[in-house]
């Protein structure tokens, strides 16, 4: 039970206390707590069934935990809000695997993520401004789309459909970004591109990466959360976490 | 800004959808009134009340498409909507007998005097008014679906067991419409209509009317719904249907979206039904049936749900197969009925329409490629020549 | 993709070319004869009987000659048990296929749903099966039982014979049951029956679980007074009623059910050994010994090809409606509508339970009525029969609002409502 | 059953009847009488029966008892030419003649030279009576408590000095008991004086049920002042003990309707549940078993009569294989290439709904068919105020036995592993060497052949007709859904569930109401439960 001192609380963007669920008696997440700061770009390890997709889950609402705190910007309490409007208060997530509208075409994809007001009747009655359109221009640019703006995101390859769901993200201007492996199933090329992709975009927004692939993480160089059976094993820089003993018998040891 | 929702609705094939259902609204009728029955172009009676009939089951169908097709929610309850239009159309047709039924008795309708009712219920009240009537056939059908969906998608119900539940909405109707108690006529429902606004309900005139303004009502219906699925809004109902969570996460309030087409198709069934009753002369619990709503499905499957031409075409063929195959082979039609949906599922997946628009697009494909060949050959040509 | 548009014109041209082609080869060496009977659905299970009845009459008169010398020729179609294909199918029967009468329709749904049509198209409607009465249209001839047919006088013999002084009114919740209970319970009290003596019970359609029914009808039983059930439950929910009955024990000389739905077709479907001496109220019933009858049950096997299937009381009903507009059109000399309505009234055929039953000014027609008891071989044994010929009565007198209302088809009143206590004809018709 | 007893029945009144004619060979003129009053019995009216027979009672004489037996049998002819009543059998066109005194052969007639007797339930009440006081006196125990049980269903005065005696003479307890409570019932119906009357009165209330309850609320419309305190007090207190017992009967009917539901929607919690097929056809399955019973009932009934109570027993697997077998077509040739696709498969087992109902109308005809019940499942026994009809039990306790059935197949045997594999993840499945579309096939297969076996239950109760599937398959889809899709305790516990409330309802909102209040509860309880009432949680269900 290492509950941390609120007095991180405050600060922080993310905020996770003791935060505890479980599945039909399986505990999913036993009293996780850690602590992100505005602009840090975090990485998340840990074997299968460590928790990471259930922690996302409950930060952006999908989830309710049994147990346990959650504060966005320190005095947004998630637990209390669903999946849009936690989105629209600015935490965008991007899942394990690439979910985009495939029968949309690209450019659709993003006009839909734009952060717009979302209401029935505003969409019934939407019309494309300039700026809108130059925002998407600007977004397929960043994730290097231009050239397919026109075709359905279903024809895309599947590093290419990770990257428009990134560009969705950016689209809809988060604060936070919670981003699930990102480069599985990417070629080495593309993984490279990627994570230069993300320092981009962790320049103006706080980013949570779940990743398995140290190689990934070792680009990032960034500080490294490791979890194991639902609650922080180790937290420091990548080669401080990967020294640590329970860390490699958990996890690298496999 | 509706300019430019009905602009968007207005690609190429919905105009010539809409013309051709403009132009059938016009045309039938006068061919129908003003030839002699001996006339090769005469249309018969027989033939207008079966379309208009046809036409109002595909407006039906479209507003089933707007919510299966484009949402991914499978209601099999349409069939209630679709009724209850139908009872508020049939109880101002009731209202308008007055005083000529059997009994001679001016307020109530013959199936409460002879079961010894003795005043109308309150709920039969402003049903005399056309425009009330009118407005009743629109908003119960709307309200009941906004109020079911509202709890529905609220509580997430998806996929099957929705279908299940809205099946059980219908189930339930049914059953209450058939209790005499009620007040609707019961089994028998409402029947021995006399004159719709003033108009002999059986005179050759009434009946085109009628078929014109089904054929109206379906073109407008038509563009609505293609304004709709054209619209922004459209696109995140297809986003709603491939990828829900996705749509969730980019902030988006999922039930309203699905609430608002679902009611919106809820009031345009009930149109329909408002349409259909004057036309079939009867209007009776059997509609509730939740056979009817699965067949207005199979009619949206067999034309190419997630088009907005195909549950017309549809319900037109449909229907008219059953009409045909009914008279033509009585003993054997449920075999070929049977047997078309089963080969439609299987080798029409997308249905009629979604798969010739499918080969359709295959050879632009095609020629395209064709061409940006020809066109790289013939830059390639110089320097060969070279 | 506008190839949609164009495809949506084409099968429009299709369906018009084709229904239009069915208007086409309307023979004129042949009369038509229009049979409106569900094939398919829920109500085939009745229906698809009387299909073959009328295939086998009018079978039987072209080995007779036909009529008027020409040929008669069938023209069936199936309108689904679904009531707005009735309306659409008469349609085409009259206009597109140009039949010059038309037998069908089961439920009092489907004929209300047709009776516009054969109004508006003026042609000629048989229907056979017993119903609730309050009609009498201008273009329809009733040859089933109305309520005065079948419900009272069964009702009578109960009382007379079996001392009933109890009664339980069960039927299914349409206007059929809802209808003939209202004038028994009004013609019940008239007796001097106590309202605490009438238990009154509606099921819905096809309703098959009749435990807790059975049981209740059991404790209403047990007061001490002789009970007996007046069931009015519709054809199908019957078999599992009637099984329930037998396993619960109720013997027909404890509390006896008199049914006005149930016929020999019915009971074809379960086994009558623990039900003998349970009641029904028909016409007709198939073990009536006359030749006339003997005869039709020998070509309804033969034609049938089946020497298991039953007669029953709708079948005559329509085997008596058809001899009639047979005679009819013959003294007319011709099928047109008007005239055979005309020489309808009066006409007077043999019935199949031994005299003649004759059709009245109110469309509606002479019958006797008799009360049989259920055998173990599934057939119903005579046990009572009205003295003399009873005359379908299609505006009860035990309802309040229908008591002062006759029908007359005859010139000058030719009224189906006419209110004797106002001297009006009510609306026009129907 | 019955034939039997009335056989043992001659035998014995065979017995009485040589011991009669020793005894009384002289009076013949008693046997003529009687012989005059049978053949009175043709011809006259009910009402004249009615009175011969209470005359032919009157004498007492057990000779005529098969004669009575016949007449309420309907098997008692008159021949036209000479008024004499026979005993009759139907002997091919003819008819086997027997006397109606004697028993001895009487030659054949032709069916028209004979007129029956005709019995109504009037006649037929009072032959029953007169037949109880007639063989009261029987050497067979089993025969008197017949009579014994005979007489307190309908008790008369007239039955009391009968009663009397043969209480005397009587040594069988089970007897002895059942003809105190007749004496007791008669009593009360006779002008017998009130103290008498009082504990007769006692020992009706005593005996209680249904039946005293009639009796005595009879007795109190014709009851003298002194007495009606008594009998209210006893009604009073009857009534109560059956009030009890009135909700225990809506559970039992609960359980029972339930037990149908789960018959109804077991098959489907396979098909739809587990495969996430959306079977509209499973309907007609259950039909294809119920006519499966019936065919093979008629082959019985034609070939081996005596068989007929194992009937049920053939059918079952007979069913099975019929219904699994055309879920097997039906899957390799249609649903294997909708998976995935589950609302497609809507359609077309719709299409296939409808083509099974035109095949089965077009072979067997729309009309309903006659499927009889075993012995073993007709009638009913009583269990303290309880009316429990055997067929019912049976089909709980049938239900029940299928649904452990299945689940053992499903959780215990390899097959059962294979299916659960197959569904829950078909990829990994396949790579470890499934061979996955065959256990589709079959786990279909297994699915259809269990409505098939559910149809020969229902056949017991329900139509066998065309539409037969018809009416369950709405009810089947609330109850897998309800229950929670995948999950077979779920579909247990939903039908019951259902079957219950739907049964408590009933008496207070009517069948109709009840039904609907049913459909709208679940509607809320899905809002409440979106996945049914035994929903897996957790991710694996989101993906």
């Amino acid at each position: 039970m290492n509950t941390l001192a609120s007095n991180a609380k405050p600060t922080s963007i993310l905020y996770l206390d003791g935060v505890s669920v479980s599945f039909d008696g399986f505990k999913a997440l036993n009293s996780l707590s850690f602590v992100i700061e505005p602009g840090e770009l975090r990485a998340i390890i840990g074997p299968n069934g460590a928790g990471k997709t259930t922690m996302m889950d409950i930060i952006t609402g999908k989830t309710r935990p049994d147990a346990g705190e959650v504060f966005f910007k320190g005095t947004i309490d998630l637990t209390q809000k669903d999946e849009a409007e936690i989105a629209q208060l600015g935490i965008g997530r991007k899942f394990q695997k690439p979910t985009v509208f495939e029968s949309h075409t690209v450019w659709d994809n993003l006009e839909l993520a734009l952060n717009r007001n979302r209401g029935v009747f505003s969409t019934l009655f939407y019309r494309l401004t300039a700026d809108d359109k130059a925002r998407i221009e600007e977004i397929l640019s960043t994730v290097r789309l231009a050239n397919r703006r026109d075709d359905f995101a279903a024809n895309l390859s599947h590093g290419q459909k990770q990257w428009l769901e990134i560009g969705m993200l950016l689209a809809q201007e988060p604060e936070l970004l919670l981003v699930d492996e990102p480069v599985a199933g990417m070629t080495d090329a593309e993984t490279a591109e990627t994570a230069i992709l993300l320092k981009e975009i962790a320049r103006t927004r706080s980013v949570v990466v779940v990743e398995h692939d140290m190689g990934f993480i070792r680009d990032l160089g960034v500080k490294v959360t490791c979890l194991a059976e639902g609650s922080v094993l180790a937290e420091g820089s990548i080669d401080f976490v990967s020294a640590d003993q329970r860390v490699i018998e958990n996890y690298l040891g496999r | 800004m509706i300019t430019s929702f009905i602009l968007k609705a207005l690609d190429r094939n919905i105009v010539i959808v809409v013309a051709l259902l403009l132009a059938i609204a016009a045309l039938v009728p006068a061919l129908n009134l003003l030839t002699s029955p001996d006339h090769p172009l005469h249309v018969p009676t027989y033939i207008v009340s079966l379309f208009g009939k046809y036409f109002t089951y595909a407006l039906l169908a479209l507003a089933l498409d707007l919510v299966w097709g484009f949402c991914g929610i499978l209601s099999l309850g349409h069939a209630a909507f679709f009724a209850l239009g139908g009872y508020a159309m049939g109880m101002y047709l009731m209202r308008q007998i007055g005083a000529r039924g059997s009994y001679g008795n001016p307020l109530l309708p013959d199936f409460m005097v002879f079961l010894n009712w003795k005043e109308l219920p309150w709920f039969w009240y402003g049903f005399d008014m056309f425009w009330f009537a009118a407005l009743m056939a629109v908003l119960v059908p709307g309200l009941l679906a906004f109020v079911f969906g509202w709890f529905a998608f609220r509580s997430r119900v998806n996929g099957v067991y929705l279908s299940i539940i809205t099946q059980a909405m219908t189930f339930a109707l049914l059953l209450a419409f058939f209790r005499n108690d009620m007040g609707f006529g019961g089994n028998n429902g409402l029947t021995d209509f006399k004159d719709i606004m003033g108009y002999s309900i059986q005179s050759n005139g009434t009946r085109s009317a009628l078929f014109a303004a089904s054929a109206i009502a379906l073109a407008l219906s038509l563009i609505i719904a293609s304004g709709i699925v054209r619209s922004k809004y459209g696109k995140i109902l297809v986003g709603v249907r491939d990828a829900e969570s996705r749509t969730r996460f980019l902030g988006y309030r999922v039930e309203h979206m699905k609430l608002f087409a679902f009611t919106v198709s809820a009031m345009m069934a009930g149109v329909a039904g408002a349409l259909y009753v004057p036309q079939v002369g009867i209007i009776n619990p059997g509609e509730f049936d939740p056979a009817n709503s699965i067949e207005v499905v199979i009619w949206t499957a067999v034309g190419g749900r997630g088009t907005l031409i195909g549950p017309i075409v549809g319900a037109i063929l449909v229907n008219g197969g059953k009409s045909i195959f009914t008279a033509a082979f009585p003993e054997f039609w449920l075999f070929a009925l049977g047997g078309l949906f089963v080969l439609v599922t299987l080798f029409l997946p997308k249905g009629i329409v979604g798969t010739a628009r499918h080969f359709i697009e295959r050879r632009k494909e095609y020629r395209k490629a064709k061409a940006d060949e020809a066109a790289r050959a013939f830059a390639a040509e110089p320097q060969a020549a070279e | 993709m506008s190839i949609n548009a164009r495809a949506t014109g084409a099968l429009l041209a299709a369906i018009l070319s084709t229904t239009a082609f069915h208007g086409a080869f309307a023979a004129d060496d042949t009369i038509k004869v229009g049979i409106l009977h569900s094939l398919s659905g829920t109500m085939a299970i009745s229906e698809t009987t009387l299909k073959d009845a009328m295939l086998m009459l009018i079978e039987e008169q072209n080995k007779k000659g036909g009529l008027l010398g020409k040929k008669l020729e069938a023209v069936v179609v199936d309108p689904a048990s679904d009531w707005p294909l009735f309306a659409e199918k008469a349609r085409e029967l009259v206009s597109v296929n140009k039949v010059s009468a038309v037998f069908g329709c089961w439920t009092s749904v489907s004929r209300k749903s047709v009776l516009p049509v054969f109004e508006e198209l003026n042609s000629v409607l048989f229907y056979p099966v017993q119903y609730e009465g309050e009609e009498s249209q201008r273009n329809v001839f009733y040859t089933g039982a109305a309520p005065n047919q079948q419900a009272i006088p069964a009702v009578d013999y109960l009382a007379e014979n079996e001392g009933v002084e109890r009664w339980v009114l069960a039927g299914t919740d349409y206007v059929y049951p809802r209808t003939t209970n209202k004038i028994l319970e009004a013609y019940l009290i008239s007796k001097g029956v106590k309202p605490e003596d009438i238990m009154i019970n509606y099921t819905p359609f096809g309703h098959s679980d009749w435990q807790t029914i059975v049981s209740d009808i059991k404790k209403f039983g047990s007061a001490g007074k002789k009970t007996a059930v007046v069931s009015t439950i519709n054809g199908d929910a019957n078999v599992p009623f009637y099984k329930e009955l037998g396993n619960q024990g109720v013997k027909a000389e404890d509390i006896p059910v008199v049914a006005f739905s149930v016929g020999e077709e019915e009971l074809a479907g379960l086994d009558t050994t623990p039900l003998v001496g349970h009641l029904a109220a028909w016409n007709y019933f198939q073990s009536v010994d006359n030749p006339a009858n003997a005869e039709f049950i020998k070509t309804w096997k033969a034609f049938t090809k089946n020497d298991k299937r039953v007669t029953n009381d709708p079948m005559e009903a329509h085997y008596i409606g058809f001899n009639m507009w047979l005679k009819a059109v013959e003294k007319a000399g011709t099928t047109d509508t008007d005239a055979v309505l005309d020489a309808m009234i009066g006409v007077s055929v043999p019935n199949l339970s031994g005299g003649y039953s004759t059709m009245m000014p109110n469309h509606h027609i002479t019958k006797p009525v008799l009360i049989g008891e259920i055998q173990a071989d599934g057939q119903f044994e005579t046990v009572w029969e009205t003295p003399g010929l009873v005359v379908g009565d299609e505006w009860s007198d035990f309802l309040p609002d229908s008591k002062d209302l006759i029908a007359d088809w005859r010139k000058p009143l030719e009224c189906g409502n006419f209110n004797v206590a106002t001297g009006k004809c009510g609306g026009k018709g129907s | 059953m019955h034939a039997r007893l009335i056989h043992r029945f001659l035998q014995c009144l065979l017995v009485a009847f040589c011991l009669v004619v020793t005894l009384f060979a002289t009076d013949l003129r008693a046997a003529d009488d009687l012989r005059a009053m049978i053949n009175a019995l043709g011809g006259g009216s009910f009402q004249e029966s009615q009175k011969q027979v209470e005359a032919l009672a009157k004498t007492g004489d057990p000779k005529i008892v098969p004669a009575l037996e016949a007449l309420s049998e309907g098997d008692l002819y008159q021949r036209k030419a000479d008024g004499t009543v026979f005993i009759v059998k139907p002997a091919g066109s003819n008819f086997k003649l027997t006397d109606a005194l004697t028993g001895d052969a009487a030659g054949e007639e032709a069916k028209a030279a004979l007129e029956k007797v005709k019995v109504n339930n009037g006649l037929r009440r009072v032959i029953r009576a007169a037949l109880g006081g007639l063989t009261l006196m029987s050497p067979d125990a089993g025969v008197r408590l017949q009579a014994a049980s005979t007489i307190l269903r309908t008790p008369s005065a007239d039955a009391l000095e009968g009663l009397d005696a043969a209480l005397a003479a009587e040594t069988d307890g089970t007897v002895k008991a059942v003809l105190e409570k007749a004496l007791a019932a008669s009593v009360l119906v006779s002008d017998r004086p009130v103290d008498e009357k009082k504990a007769a009165i006692a020992t009706v209330v005593q005996t209680g049920g249904r039946d005293s309850l009639s009796l005595l609320s009879g007795a109190l419309l014709s009851a003298d002042e002194s007495l009606r305190p008594d009998i209210e007090v006893g009604i009073k207190k009857i009534e109560d003990q059956l009030a009890l017992w009135a909700a225990g009967q809506n559970i039992w009917y609960g359980l029972s309707l339930g037990s149908v539901l789960l018959l109804a929607a077991i098959g489907l919690a396979i098909t739809f549940g587990v495969m996430g097929i959306i079977n509209m056809a499973h309907g007609e399955m259950v039909m294809l078993g119920a006519y499966t019973t019936f065919v093979v009932q008629q082959i019985i009934r034609d070939s081996y009569p005596a068989l007929f109570d194992w009937s049920l027993a053939i059918a079952l697997p007979l069913a099975f294989l019929v219904t699994g077998a055309v879920g097997l077509v039906m899957e390799r040739g249609i649903i294997r290439f909708l998976y995935g696709r589950p609302l497609e498969t809507l359609l077309a087992t719709w299409g296939v709904s409808l083509i099974l109902q035109q095949a089965v109308r077009s072979i067997f005809g729309p009309t309903n068919q006659e499927v009889g019940n075993p012995s073993w499942m007709s009638g009913a026994f009583d269990l303290g105020g309880l009316t429990i009809t055997w067929n019912r039990m049976w089909i709980i306790v049938f239900s029940l036995a299928v649904f452990g059935f299945l689940l053992f197949l499903l959780k215990k045997t390899p097959m059962g592993l294979q299916m659960r594999a197959v569904t829950q993840n078909r990829r990994m499945a396949s790579s470890m060497g499934i061979r996955t579309p065959w256990v589709d096939a079959l786990t279909f297969a297994l699915g259809s052949g269990i409505a098939g076996i559910a149809g020969v239950a229902l056949s017991q109760i329900d139509n066998v007709s065309p539409n037969l599937g018809q009416g369950y398959i709405i009810d089947s889809f609330m109850v897998v859904v309800f229950g929670g899709v995948g999950n077979l305790w779920g579909t247990l516990v939903g039908a019951f569930t259902l079957g219950i409330l739907n049964k408590v309802l009933e008496p207070y909102a009517g069948a109709v109401l009840g039904k609907i209040l049913v459909l709208v509860l679940i509607i809320l309880f899905i809002q409440k439960r979106p996945r049914g009432l035994f929903a897996l949680k957790g991710r694996a269900v989101e993906a």
